[in-house]
């Protein structure tokens, strides 16, 4: 039975398999749509062959542009960012790392892993129905998402199967988030205590605990989003709408109600995928490096807060939303203050860093660009932050940006140092050192490529989400950017196949790793 | 694979998890009642004190009944009293079913006589919303008691799997303490 | 017998409830009234049904309070309830 | 050794594209704009110096403490030092984050103007309109069921009502320089946006919901008007335009819309 195993290791390597997948097939997508960015008028025989009624000659239409965009969003931010490194890794090493001989509840484990499987089968579902994919982005706002298929294509059944996509994935995510924080409490070795867990697992726990409370208000969220789509409710829907001329018979709901409970969990979100990263990369460098981690109980409490704070800045997604502008302010300094936790990694990282004897393996490279693009990302959201500010860059290229530097890259970065890191103890051979190298040089010369100067479309007020360019004056200025980044975003989709290959042929033919090859102190490098 | 038995305590703690989590679902669900009801000063209050809330509070006592005869059932099972857990474990799926099929009624009256459904206006969205999503976990408690009184019977399952299914069980009830009165009783015509 | 106490408890606290209705109290009194009892109900449910009494606190003494927090958090959303009805 | 030199580089090739003048903020034209811009530069400066700051510690510590065969130092943390670089940050991003408030407070926190412009917004997939009260200053009842594109009544004034037969209606915003104006945005179907990149001004308009927005444009122009959140196939085309005219040349414009609106 290795498809339903209900062995934590399998079900680690799955949770990777499922998210290696998808993150092909995400990148795939904001390739194609980098090429109709700034190509708008191309004819591709090959987008007609995908998309049919979605390409038609060839040209894409703005609806599949925008279709395309929302299952890039979805996928990487879903089926990626929360899947590979809590679901993946986590499932793998943290039984190891506490010294327990499983997961909490193995057959949970297991329904788990296959309800996000569903999930994600779900959504890939919403292409091939009538209609396509909805073009409603991942955060899938009413009134464009909760009125059915008047509000345009993708919006009727393609809209629905997201909706119940995200369910399941909500499930399946309380599911694993009951399994980590039960293990954790339950099963830690005799004579381990929370401060003697490695970071890795403190990342872990924070991410568990917070899905555990920020999966559950989505899924009310999307419950109710649900109703009003099939069942004629109105929760998000307020009184008098005419949509496509005709007059809606809904009447008393708030729109601004469903972006509440989306970005209440959706902020936490961003953690989830970020924070069991933090917690490898200190473990990486800290080997790395031949010292421990400088101020452990501080790195530990920075994630408890981080995970903390995490909730209660959500309406930083909504200063421009029509939320009570006292709200902002409130929001806006607790924003501000999460950044604070943030520093205190950074420094604690740079602090184990120093005096050490660095080690430069390809695991340790992907470590230090991680914190590279942790800097570099997270300082604008000091800009962002303030909602004064916020009122330019709100949904412009700059946020495009930020987020994908620090919640997309440096999370992507964590898990190529996990895959380095941990490949010998995963298959007993090496990822090829050499080829892990270059693919991080070229990787990362890429990644600042395509995602630093997006920040200056940002500036000149692009916004985002918009399928071509051409409509408007302002934007025939940043047309050189955008080519630019087109292309770069080509070469660094290309150096990815390196990595694809490295991991593949590795499997086989990699360096055989002895025990302990890294001589890293934590359990699950142990004999035992 | 799952050679090595967990300790005890492990299920309870999940179950503890899952309620905690499950319980935050419901109150966002009566969050965005109470932000809906705020924003809507004219908000209907259709229930009468004769039959509506008599029936409503009947239906309380009976899911509190099952709450208490759950309670006997983990208490005979802790004491390795099998056949009384049974007959416990039974009698609470008895009153998880008597309360479906009360709400199922009062269902029916509200749609049929009152002419009131989820699509007629957010009282009925938030009334069917909320009860609906309290009755399926009704309906999943019962069915789960089920598989406990059946491998009970046959000897299967610890004590701890039986207190794991009453946290459940008392849980849903637990929920039921705040929809009564947010949902019913603030909906009594002035 | 001390659950059938508690039992017999929760039924009362319910009468009270539904009495309060009975004699139309005016709503924001009782909805006061009805989130005190109501608190009051699901923490005897909890504390003897589920027997968090007994049960080994570590982890829920700090879970519980979480999700008094969370929707405490949520609540503050109210506010754009109320202007969503002043800005209609 | 390598990746130090990289993310030297990285950093100095992201730092040096702030000294471009091509992707920048448009020309400001109100006190709000000016401001926002002060602040955002007082801003860029801090985020500016913490990044080359911290990028340039990283790069130095790889390249200071690459492998040399030398013993690793062993400390562990130091409570002194967590507490000093904990409060500092502290300091200087609440500090930031409260220095910020003023720009918020200009945008949504000040009292109407008595002397204001009163113009409704009215967004819908995927086109924009605008009202104006008419000399009488007051506008006309609305009654959707009289909405009709093609007869040009977007808003459904209502036939009935006196109010509503001088209203105005335009496909442009058309505001005179120097006087402040108030915007009551609202949506007919999904939210929208309603962006003036020159007034650094965002308000989604939100259906259900009539949401004011107040300015004063100082310099005449015409400046676009995207829709900046995402409303279906037609967003990237929902294009409008803010028409800064002079004073005087905004009451001619306003007295030839008025005799059209009065000789049907």
């Amino acid at each position: 039975m290795i498809i339903f195993s209900i062995d934590h290791k399998v079900i680690g390597k799955q949770y990777i398999g499922l998210a290696l997948f998808s993150v092909v097939l995400g990148t795939l997508l904001s390739l194609i749509m980098r090429f109709h960015l700034v190509y708008p008028d191309a004819k591709v025989r090959l987008f007609q062959a995908m998309w049919p009624d979605g390409a038609p000659g060839g040209q894409m239409t703005p609806e599949l542009y925008l279709s395309l965009m929302t299952m890039h969003g979805t996928i990487m931010v879903f089926f990626v960012l929360t899947t590979a490194p809590q679901s993946g890794f986590g499932n793998y090493f943290l039984p190891l790392q506490i010294g327990a001989h499983d997961m909490a509840f193995p057959v949970l484990n297991m329904l788990s892993f296959w309800t996000t499987a569903l999930s994600l089968l779900t959504l890939l579902a919403a292409f091939f129905v009538e209609g396509g994919a909805p073009l409603s982005g991942w955060t899938a706002y009413p009134p464009l998402s909760g009125l059915g298929r008047i509000t345009g294509p993708g919006e009727g059944l393609g809209q629905d199967l997201w909706i119940l996509s995200i369910a399941l994935f909500c499930v399946a995510s309380l599911m694993a988030a009951i399994n980590f924080i039960a293990t954790i409490i339950e099963l830690r070795a005799p004579g381990m205590g929370y401060f003697d867990m490695p970071l890795t697992c403190w990342g872990w726990f924070v991410t568990a605990l917070i899905s555990l409370f920020a999966f559950a208000v989505l899924l009310a969220g999307g419950i109710l989003l649900l109703l009003d789509r099939t069942a004629g409710t109105s929760f998000f829907i307020p009184g008098g709408l005419i949509v496509n001329d005709q007059v809606q018979s809904r009447s008393g709901g708030s729109p601004i109600l469903f972006q509440h409970l989306f970005w209440f969990f959706g902020h936490p979100e961003v953690y989830i995928a970020i924070l069991p990263g933090m917690g490898l990369i200190s473990t990486v460098l800290s080997v790395f490096s031949g010292k421990k981690v400088f101020g452990y109980k501080a790195m530990a409490i920075a994630l408890v807060s981080i995970g903390g704070l995490g909730f209660v800045v959500w309406g930083h997604h909504m200063f421009i939303s029509g939320m009570s502008p006292y709200s902002s302010i409130a929001f806006s300094v607790l924003t501000l203050a999460v950044g604070v936790p943030s520093a205190v990694k950074t420094f604690n990282w740079l602090a184990t860093l120093w005096g050490g004897r660095l080690r430069f393996t390809a695991a340790m490279h992907y470590a230090l660009g991680f914190v590279s693009l942790f800097i570099t990302g997270g300082i604008t959201g000091l800009v962002l932050g303030q909602p004064g500010l916020d009122v330019y860059f709100h949904d412009t290229y700059f946020v495009v940006a930020h987020f994908h530097l620090i919640m997309g890259v440096a999370a992507i970065f964590a898990i190529f140092a996990a895959f380095h890191y941990w490949f010998p103890l995963m298959y007993g051979r090496f990822l090829n050192e050499r080829l892990g190298k270059v693919h991080f040089f070229l990787t990362f010369l890429g990644v600042y490529a395509v995602f630093v100067p997006l920040h200056f479309a940002g500036f000149v007020g692009n916004p985002r989400r918009y399928p071509d360019f051409k409509e408007y004056e302002f934007l025939k200025s940043v047309m050189p950017l955008h080519i630019g980044v087109t292309h770069a975003a080509y070469f660094l989709g290309a150096v990815q196949l390196i990595f694809l290959f490295n991991y593949f042929w590795s499997q086989r033919h990699g360096a055989i790793a002895p025990a302990n090859p890294w001589n890293a102190a934590t359990r699950e490098w142990r004999n035992d | 694979m799952n050679a090595l038995k967990n300790p005890p305590g492990v299920k309870t703690t999940g179950m503890w998890l899952f309620v905690l989590s499950d319980l935050l679902t419901f109150a966002t669900l009566l969050v965005i009642y109470t932000a809906l009801r705020i924003a809507n000063p004219d908000w209907p209050r259709p229930f009468t004190l004769s039959p509506a809330i008599v029936y409503a509070t009947i239906m309380t006592v009976v899911l509190l009944a099952s709450s208490l005869t759950m309670v006997w059932a983990v208490a005979a099972m802790a004491e390795d009293d099998r056949k009384n857990t049974v007959k416990w474990l039974l009698a609470t799926i008895a009153g998880g079913i008597a309360f479906i099929a009360l709400h199922l009624t009062e269902w029916r009256h509200l749609v049929l006589e009152d002419k009131i459904t989820a699509s007629t206006g957010l009282f009925g969205a938030v009334f069917f919303g909320v009860t609906g999503l309290h009755m399926l976990h009704v309906a999943c408690g019962a069915v789960y008691l089920s598989i406990l009184t059946a491998g009970v019977a046959r000897g299967k399952f610890s004590a701890e799997d039986i207190e794991t299914g009453g946290l459940y069980w008392h849980f849903v009830d637990l929920v039921w303490m705040f929809i009564f009165p947010l949902v019913y009783l603030m909906a009594v015509k002035p | 017998m001390t659950y059938v106490k508690v039992w017999i408890g929760l039924v009362a606290l319910t009468l009270v409830e539904a009495g309060l209705a009975w004699i139309r109290t005016a709503p924001t009194l009782m909805l006061a009234l009805l989130l005190v009892l109501s608190l009051i109900k699901a923490a005897l449910i909890a504390w003897w049904f589920m027997h968090l009494r007994t049960h080994r606190p570590k982890p829920l003494t700090v879970l519980i309070p979480m999700l008094f927090v969370f929707v405490g958090l949520l609540l503050s959303l109210l506010p754009d309830g109320i202007r969503a009805g002043a800005m209609r | 050794m390598a990746i130090a030199i990289l993310i030297a580089a990285l950093a100095g090739a992201t730092l040096a594209l702030f000294f471009q003048p091509r992707w920048w903020f448009p020309d400001a034209i109100s006190a709000h704009a000016k401001a926002y811009d002060a602040h955002f530069v007082v801003t860029l400066w801090i985020v500016g110096c913490i990044f080359v700051f911290a990028q340039g510690l990283l790069a130095w510590v790889v390249f200071r403490y690459r492998d040399r065969g030398q013993a690793p130092e062993a400390h562990e943390g130091s409570g002194k030092l967590e507490v000093i670089w904990t409060s500092a940050t502290a300091v200087l991003f609440i500090g930031l984050a409260f220095a910020g408030q003023g720009i918020w407070a200009g945008i949504h926190l000040e009292a109407s103007n008595p002397h204001a412009l009163h113009v409704e917004v009215l967004a819908k997939q995927f086109a924009w309109s605008y009202r104006y009260a008419g000399p009488d200053g007051i506008f006309g009842r609305v009654d959707i069921r009289q909405i009709d594109d093609s007869a040009g009544n977007a808003f459904g004034i209502d036939s009935k009502d006196p109010n509503g037969r001088d209203d105005i209606t335009a496909a442009l915003l058309r505001v005179p320089a120097g006087r402040p104006v108030e915007l009551y945005l609202k949506s007919r179907d999904v939210i929208h946006n309603f962006f003036v990149r020159e007034l650094r001004l965002k308000q989604d308009v939100v259906p259900g919901m009539t949401i004011p927005l107040r300015f004063t444009a100082d310099k005449p122009g015409t400046y676009e008007v995207p829709c900046s959140e995402l409303c279906g196939l037609g967003h990237h085309q929902m294009r409008s335009a803010l028409v800064v005219m002079a004073p005087g040349e905004f009451d001619a414009w306003l007295q030839e819309a008025q005799q059209k609106v009065a000789a049907p």
